[in-house]
């Protein structure tokens, strides 16, 4: 088959592919692809329209002046060759093939009365041409694309490390968080009425608190050391109410060993721990 | 450290955008850009690189800013760029060949196929797969799309309101961001093609 | 381009800082490995730099191209460091302060468990682990407690004189400055915050 490929054979300085092994020094000169090269035309072309256009821009040749009988035969003769093997790759190849049949045979045709229509008007090349002609364009856009710089192949991206500091973050709590997960509990519990407590009640909470710490680290505390000399009354008082409730809530004892004598307080915690 | 803002007197607040180059430190303004454009991972915008200043900062100073620390860079092995998605530095392409010996596995160059496909979806968008069948003439391979949809290059937004509801491919922000342009009408022109037969004119523009 | 090997007069000042016999141009070089340092993912070592060069560095000669670059950065952004695995850029970590404005990492928040405990704990102290699981209706895990503990919201103030011991916990003073209150009494009184509630639940008893 090679042997026949000389017989059109175009010089050209390195060889386009290699078949079996040997070099093919030419690209098809019009639409028939020897079959033993169809494999290697299928693989450097992109398509029909591809072959077409090297056809027409680089042989001056008239697609759509080729003796069309001749093609029809070689073409023909594909599908004979190669029904046992990638007859799929070339199918579209008979498709472009078919299509330049229908056009040759539709300009041979008498044109269709008038009937308006603009398509009928159509020279039936003109679809083909368009079809070729943005092909082409995209072509060419294809390659200027590919010719633009491209990140990671023709330049690379700066990318610094980032020094981070090992410092682990914290959640941020406001009020309101404290206020709606207390909320949340209400709803979910709806003990609203059992916890519900009057502003002064927390300051007693916070009295208590703060009268435990006090004890905390002391066995015995004298009651009246228990209040800040500078207290207001209302503190005074509320200082008083904790001291009671955290002895009814059995977190304190107070202890009067004599009548009018000397009061102290001393956590539970202290007695359980001595 | 020192802060961003120097302190001042008072908070003249009608003049205070327009005192902005005096009140922010423009040297440790340039510095954080600095630092902050080169570890990004991404280019940066405005308002990315609004954030990176406690005082407001206007779009015409960060600008400077910026012009300022891509003309230090002119002498250098890299350059700041303004792509679609904002600044960035990049290494010098006219530096690649020594860098790519540092990797010899350059990355592949992609086939005709792949490249056609891509022009395209970005010079015809939003189009179906059917749409680059019949302008290229051959069936597009899935793995074909699947390439540029892994480079992040394209995408599919939407379908087409015909049988089958096709989707519609576009290009991304990003393949405009990896080719270091601004907009799709930064894209080469596209060339005009001479016609193929004598008697027909211009059919695309 | 200009290749690595380029003997040019304009250079041989700073070429004779080394030497002489090396007919290297610097400044190419320092663009070079100023861009290789800046596109690396990895520290790049003596070795690797070498490559970047068609003619054989010597490593004195490498190390001054390094030391000019880190000069180069000395009041920039980034510095240029040596790091175990070799030579790198990294940001100055004095400006991270501005660089995390940039990805505000999403702030941590902590359980529902952890806040409910700690809502327990600051309106019904001092109470024990065993109050909020009454109030919670469910276990209140160690690590809860913890949490608070290595807050210093929370502490133990003593126990309860009930079989067990258990410790009673009351909230600090670290509690109510993070808040910005200056007294627990501060806090949202709970009497409005029933108001908030499906009245038709609140049955007095």
């Amino acid at each position: 088959m090679l042997e026949s490929d000389q017989q059109i054979p175009l010089p050209m300085s390195t060889p386009v592919a290699h078949v079996h092994g040997l070099p093919m020094m030419e690209m098809p000169l019009d639409l028939y692809i020897p079959p033993d090269a169809l494999e290697v035309v299928l693989a450097t072309f992109q398509g029909p329209l591809d072959l077409l256009l090297y056809l027409i821009r680089k042989h001056n040749l008239d697609v759509l002046d080729i003796p069309m009988a001749q093609l029809t035969q070689q073409y023909m003769g594909y599908i004979e060759l190669m029904q046992n093997n990638r007859l799929e790759l070339a199918a579209e190849y008979l498709l472009m093939a078919a299509v330049l049949i229908e056009i040759k045979s539709r300009m041979l045709l008498p044109r269709p009365p008038k009937q308006g229509g603009a398509e009928s008007e159509e020279d039936p090349r003109a679809e083909l041409m368009r079809r070729l002609l943005e092909y082409e364009q995209m072509k060419a856009a294809a390659h200027q694309l590919n010719e633009l710089p491209q990140a990671g192949r023709d330049y690379e991206l700066v990318q610094v490390l980032i020094e981070h500091a090992v410092v682990e973050r914290l959640p941020h709590v406001s009020v309101e968080d404290l206020r709606s997960a207390w909320l949340a509990l209400l709803t979910r519990a709806k003990i609203n009425a059992h916890h519900k407590v009057r502003r002064e009640e927390l300051s007693v909470r916070e009295q208590m608190t703060k009268v435990l710490r006090q004890l905390r680290d002391t066995d015995f505390v004298p009651f009246e050391s228990l209040f800040e000399s500078d207290a207001n009354i209302p503190m005074l008082v509320v200082t008083f109410i904790a001291i009671l409730e955290l002895a009814k809530e059995s977190l304190v004892e107070i202890t009067q060993t004599e009548t009018l004598g000397k009061i102290y307080v001393r956590t539970s915690r202290a007695i359980t721990v001595e | 450290m020192s802060e961003l803002v120097a302190p001042s007197p008072s908070n003249e607040s009608a003049t205070a955008v327009v005192e902005a180059e005096h009140a922010v430190d423009i040297v440790l303004l340039k510095r954080v850009f600095e630092a902050a454009l080169m570890s990004s991972q991404e280019p940066l915008n405005i308002t990315e690189l609004k954030r990176l200043s406690d005082t407001p900062l206007e779009t015409v100073f960060i600008e400077e800013v910026l012009r300022q620390l891509a003309k230090k860079y002119a002498d250098s092995g890299i350059e700041l760029n303004r792509v679609a998605t904002g600044w960035r530095f990049r290494s010098r392409p006219e530096l690649q060949e020594y860098l790519d010996k540092l990797n010899p596995q350059k990355p592949p160059r992609y086939s005709r196929a792949v490249m056609e496909t891509l022009a395209i979806i970005a010079y015809r968008q939003p189009v179906t797969r059917g749409d680059i069948e019949d302008i290229r003439g051959v069936n597009v391979s899935p793995q074909v799309l699947k390439t540029l949809e892994g480079r992040s290059w394209i995408e599919v937004i939407g379908t087409r309101d015909t049988p089958g509801k096709p989707e519609l491919f576009a290009t991304t922000q990003q393949l405009l961001d990896d080719l270091n342009l601004r907009t799709l009408s930064e894209l080469p022109a596209l060339a005009e093609m001479g016609s193929l037969l004598d008697q027909s004119g211009n059919h695309e523009s």
